[in-house]
């Protein structure tokens, strides 16, 4: 059974998933035992009853009630159990518990921030205690995304001006994949995250530190982490080739095109510009779908982002 | 259908694969009245945005309906009562072979949904120059309720889609004077006009519907 | 099944008239201010009145084919289904609220 | 049938009719050039020309299915950039459901047989139905243009508020080629629903319906049930993206969930528009080549309509994780099982049937054994996401996408193969190659299961959909699935060209190659323009396999007298046929 589960599902990592597996495994025995069954039955009549001649003659039968009556209720009974445990874990998967800990979920096309109660914002990574129920409070900045980590057998929809919320509980510390599961456009599938399941006190340890890395290093260097954490080249490329926006090498200095016919020369307003407010000038040639960082960038941290565009020449 | 000893003649009005007129009728009559169907879900979809966003804002419809003329809602659902009524008397003309008696009362209905089509233009157009326009160019501020752009949406799409179906229903009103002319229609045959009533008086109930919902709510 | 039923004219005036009538009804309602529901309850059962009327003896279909009436009464029973689905969603939601 | 005219001396005169093998005129030579086809309003014609562009955008669609799964053989971009590929699934989505699935079997192969099984010269709106069709062009040509002047990217399902303010392309134009496809599919259902009630032939109740017919009756109410909220929803959608008029936009105040549920109104229901028609021909030809009657002729046509009904009732399975009540969820959970079990009785019904049968394996017989294997597991994988924990994991994932392909695709297009092949000999005169039928089946089943059975495992394995990219640990599955489908496509090129081949070199068919007892095969092979020559009284019933052939003909009604509906047609039943009870 457990190889079984090994194909099948991915590992069982929170306290709620092994009854969800469970559930998982009981329909598909039930199914394939009842698929056979009428796999068989299929080839067998095939051959026990194939034609012979071409003046067969078959019987009269239309209908037999007791056999009828039994083909509908076993399988009414059937899912009705599976309706009953199905139900069972969906209230279990949607009753958080009084003492989760909780962390806020910003979803944005096309990452994910994490807000922690010290204000901290992590994008991407998601840090959580182990062992202790975590539930996310989520809404969406623009389209709809959907929260997914499939070793917790949890998801839902993150909408925008809505607050939604998944719970978990992982069982031991570890990483796991966050996917985004409702299409969004462009990336969609390149918007993952990792969850980070540590043990409590390092996670209070973490929580107390975070942040604070980025202050140390120069500006250049926190720019290019602060590019990669937000997933800027998920449409910005650092090399050249065009994506969704212009590409961030040998763009400083330059002279852009607009939509509206006039030209600016990318500097350091301009780009602070775009990133405070994307849509007031819009790139010739590129569609205006960048959201806005206000907020989710300091200025040091745009100083930083300017730096670092500089440097790709 | 049911006297079958006595079939009447296929006259030139029936289609080839009909057996004979009382089957033709009776299938379009069938056929018009599974297309109101549709035309009642297709109007349903509007009426559950409508009861959704009322169960969640009831004081925003309070709130702005006041800004709709309860006379003027009145007077066009009198309006089209009456046009239901001289469509209901042209079919009769026609049953009882009155030429002239469906097209005069088929005019009388071309004119009353007219009638409805000005006051629904007054309507209109003293809401645009408040501001109060569909969608996102909805500006007006006489209404605290943040979205009440939302219930504008609404009642321009149900009231707008209904002026729709009323200038369709003029286009057919027409069509049916000018086939009345040539004398196509007798107590023999009939069909269009009888199938044009039923579209109509369905416009009419969705009008009887949609004046207490968006004028009268206090 | 008698499809080609003729109204007598001061019948279909009679009609009329009580739908005008049902009409005013209705705005005088609109003034007495009952207090809610029976507001909307009142407005739309007198709503309802006039479209049963106009359905039953303008439209023809107290005279008509049962399997026509079937089909009015199918569309009404359908748009409730989609009404009554739809509330169950919307009335009953409750959001998570963030605790800082 | 001697006691049948005597019992009949008034009204019918109950002749034998012998239907011509090769008639010297039929539909296809009474008339012709291009412009006898392009305003026909012969129902075979029609039904042709439909086929004909539902075969252009399977096409269409199966050559999407196939850049997406080159796409996917490797998990970062190898030919398609990702914008790219997002327009390609949407219209694959768009296409196959709209343009393909929903038109294939009711419009086209409908069509064709649905009067010719109630002995009727025509449908009862030949304008009409011509007209239908010409919408469903007009349609077309607006999702080309759509396609053509940016696509879309949004997916099929147009979810707000992506559709209505993020998505790029031409959202609008293809919302509305889609909105004016609505309008064919109502038509269509309302022509059936009327020629079913008010056209068949004297002695053909109720209760001698061809199944085919219960499961286009079903099919038609709800097309026209539910594809006007289609209509509505599409509209309002067009207007969030012309106005603003935030209804279901949450930027502007509106509320997205809102707009899922009225698409899913509409489309749920439309998967039983779907598959029901399906489940009509899998018993025209289980019963044919079992050459035996139907078992529980009523419990499969009345579950086809209770399927119709429940499928109204459900649509919110689709949104369990959308952020909707719990109290739906449970709702929509438990009416979902619902659904399952008339499935299940028909699954069981036409196994039934095939015992004590007389067994022919030919070619459409292999497509619906193959439809009966993969549609159930099709819909036990159903079950599986209609409980409610465990479809909190899988929703949107690959099992999705491999769930609804086993019964699209396993279902509904192998039942629409079937049928195809089942019906050629009637609607071209011809014998195809059942040789390489057969081949051509056995491929398409294996490639079928090769594509999407890997799918069901990653799928469980957490892949979500609509991934252009994806993790390396899930791409064994996704080549292996790349390789099913280029089997199928092997097996679909095969099929195509022997069946055309059979056109014009293929053996003469003679009028009922099958030996079925159905109301279609008792006509000429071509049917005449107009169908029947004379008013045909059904005698038997269309499974009474246990008659003989040689008792096996149509009646012809001396006069017009009875055509119709109501009352003849049981005196007809009662007085021609004594025998059947």
């Amino acid at each position: 059974m457990n190889r079984l589960n090994d194909f099948l599902l991915p590992p069982a990592k929170s306290t709620t998933a092994a009854e969800v597996d469970a559930l998982f495994n009981f329909i598909n025995l039930v199914s394939i035992f009842l698929l056979l069954g009428i796999t068989i039955a299929m080839i067998y009549f095939v051959i026990k009853y194939r034609r012979r001649s071409e003046d067969d003659v078959t019987p009269l039968i239309h209908h037999i009630n007791w056999l009828e009556i039994t083909w509908s209720v076993i399988p009414l009974l059937l899912v009705l159990i599976v309706f009953g445990w199905g139900y069972k874990g969906y209230t279990d998967l949607r009753t958080t518990p009084d003492d989760a800990y909780q962390v806020r979920v910003v979803a944005n096309s096309w990452f994910w921030e994490f807000h922690y109660e010290n204000g901290h914002v992590s994008i991407d990574e998601l840090y959580v205690p182990a062992e202790r129920p975590v539930e996310l409070v989520m809404r969406s900045s623009d389209v709809i995304h959907s929260f997914y980590v499939p070793d917790f057998r949890v998801k839902h929809d993150v909408i925008p001006n809505r607050y939604t919320s998944v719970w978990f509980e992982v069982k031991e510390p570890g990483e796991s994949v966050v996917f985004c599961t409702e299409y969004c456009g462009f990336a969609h599938s390149d918007m993952y995250a990792t969850v980070y399941a540590l043990e409590q006190n390092e996670f209070d340890d973490w929580l107390a530190a975070a942040g604070s890395d980025l202050d140390d290093l120069p500006p250049a260097e926190r720019g290019q982490v602060l590019v990669d954490r937000y997933g800027c080249t998920t449409c910005h490329s650092t090399d050249g080739s065009t994506l969704q926006g212009p590409s961030f090498q040998d763009n400083f200095g330059q002279n852009r095109e607009l939509t509206d016919g006039s030209t600016v020369v990318v500097d350091e307003n301009f780009i602070r510009e775009s990133i405070l407010e994307p849509s007031a000038k819009i790139a010739a040639g590129y569609p205006d779908i960048m959201q806005s960082f206000a907020g989710s960038l300091s200025d040091e941290d745009i100083d930083g982002i300017i730096e670092y565009i500089k440097t790709l020449e | 259908m049911s006297q079958s000893s006595a079939i009447p003649k296929k006259g030139d009005h029936v289609q080839e694969h009909f057996v004979n007129s009382n089957q033709q009728f009776e299938a379009a009559k069938l056929g018009m009245w599974i297309f109101l169907v549709t035309e009642i879900l297709f109007f349903g979809g509007l009426f559950v945005a409508y009861i959704v966003y009322r169960s969640w804002y009831p004081e925003l419809y309070i709130l702005a309906s006041d800004h709709l003329d309860v006379w003027l809602g009145a007077i066009n659902t009198t309006v089209l009562i009456g046009s239901s009524l001289t469509v209901a008397l042209a079919i009769r003309c026609a049953q009882t072979n009155y030429t002239r008696g469906i097209i005069i009362n088929l005019c009388v209905t071309i004119a009353l949904a007219c009638v409805f089509m000005v006051i629904k233009y007054f309507e209109y157009s003293e809401k645009f120059e408040l501001g109060i326009l569909p969608g996102a160019h909805y500006t007006y501020e006489g209404i605290a309720h943040e979205k009440a752009n939302i219930f504008y949406s609404i009642y321009y799409m149900m009231t707008g889609l209904h002026g729709v179906h009323v200038i369709v229903g003029i286009g057919l009103m027409v069509w049916l004077v000018i086939r009345a002319n040539k004398g196509h229609f007798s107590s023999e045959y009939y069909t269009p006009v009888e199938i044009t009533g039923l579209y109509w008086h369905l416009v009419d109930i969705i009008w009887i519907f949609l004046f207490p919902l968006f004028y009268l709510i206090d | 099944m008698s499809g080609h039923h003729i109204s007598s004219v001061k019948f279909l005036w009679g009609i009329a008239l009580s739908l005008v009538v049902l009409t005013v009804v209705t705005v005088l309602a609109a003034w007495m201010h009952f207090p809610e529901p029976w507001n909307v309850v009142v407005k739309l059962a007198i709503a309802t009145v006039k479209a049963f009327i106009v359905a039953s003896f303008f439209m023809n279909l107290w005279w008509d084919s049962k399997f026509n009436v079937l089909l009015l009464a199918i569309s009404i029973v359908f748009f409730f289904i989609m009404v009554g689905i739809t509330l169950l969603d919307t009335l009953y939601r409750t959001d998570p609220i963030p605790l800082f | 049938m001697a006691t049948a005219d005597t019992n009949t001396p008034r009204r019918l005169q109950v002749q034998r009719f012998r239907p011509d093998d090769n008639p010297k005129k039929h539909y296809l030579n009474e008339e012709t050039g291009l412009w006898s086809w392009l305003t026909t309003v012969d129902h075979k014609k029609i039904g042709l020309m439909y086929l004909g562009s539902i075969t252009l955008f399977f096409l269409v669609g199966g050559i999407m299915a196939l850049l997406l799964r080159t796409e996917l053989l490797s998990p970062a971009e190898s030919f398609v950039a990702a914008d790219t590929y997002n327009q390609i699934f949407t219209l694959h989505g768009a296409i196959m459901v709209f343009f393909f699935l929903v038109p294939s079997v009711p419009a086209a192969l409908g069509n064709f047989i649905l009067p010719l099984q109630l002995g009727c010269k025509d449908v009862a709106f030949p304008r009409l139905n011509l007209l239908s069709y010409y919408i469903y062009v007009i349609g077309a040509i607006f999702t080309l243009i759509a396609i053509f002047t940016g696509g879309v990217d949004t997916g099929w399902t147009f979810y707000t508020p992506y559709s209505s303010t993020a998505a790029g392309g031409n959202v609008m134009m293809m919302t509305f080629g889609v909105f004016i496809l609505g309008f064919s599919s109502i038509l269509t259902g309302l022509n059936f629903i009327v020629t079913i009630h008010r056209m068949r032939s004297p002695g053909l109740g109720w209760n001698r319906l061809p199944l085919f017919l219960w499961a286009l009756y079903a099919t038609s109410v709800i097309q026209v049930l539910a594809t006007p909220v289609l209509a509505i929803t599409l509209l309002l959608l067009t207007m969030e993206r012309l106005l603003g008029i935030g209804i279901f936009d949450p930027n502007i105040g509106g509320d997205p969930v809102l707009f899922q549920h009225f698409f899913w109104f509409y489309s749920h229901p439309a998967v039983y528009i779907m598959i029901v028609p399906g489940f009509g021909i899998v018993s025209e030809i289980i019963s044919t080549f079992s050459r035996k009657h139907i078992f529980g002729y009523w419990a499969i046509a009345l579950s086809s309509l209770a399927i119709a009904f429940i499928g109204f009732l459900v649509w919110g399975h689709h949104m369990f994780v959308a952020g909707q009540s719990s109290l739906s969820n449970l709702v929509f959970s438990f009416l979902t099982f619902l659904v399952g079990i008339p499935t299940g009785i028909k699954i069981f019904n036409w196994l039934a049937t095939l015992h004590k049968g007389s067994i022919d394996l030919k070619t459409p017989m292999l497509y619906i054994l193959a439809f009966i294997f993969l549609f159930t597991i099709g819909g036990f994988t159903g079950i599986m996401v209609a409980a409610l924990s465990v479809d909190i994991h899988l929703h949107d994932t690959y099992y999705v996408v491999a769930h609804f392909h086993y019964v699209m695709m396993g279902g509904m297009v192998m039942a629409f193969i079937g049928g195809l092949h089942y019906w050629w000999p009637k609607i071209t005169g011809k014998l195809y190659s059942e040789v390489w039928g057969r081949i051509a089946c056995t491929l398409l089943f294996i490639g079928f299961n090769l594509t999407f059975l890997p799918q069901f495992i990653m799928g469980s394995l957490g892949m979500p959909r609509r991934y252009f990219n994806y993790l390396e640990q899930f791409q064994t599955y996704h080549q292996l699935s790349t390789m099913g489908a280029y089997t199928m496509a092997i097996a679909f090129v095969i099929i195509a060209i022997y069946l055309v081949h059979s056109i014009f070199k293929g053996k003469n068919a003679t009028a009922n190659p099958w030996g079925s007892r159905a109301l279609e095969w008792q006509v000429n092979t071509l049917p005449p323009l107009h169908n029947f020559h004379h008013t045909p009284v059904i005698i038997n019933g269309p499974y009474d396999y246990h008659k003989p052939m040689a008792e096996f003909q149509l009646g012809i009604a001396e006069t017009h007298n009875g055509h119709g509906s109501g009352e003849h047609m049981e005196d007809a039943t009662s007085r021609s046929a004594p025998a059947d009870s």
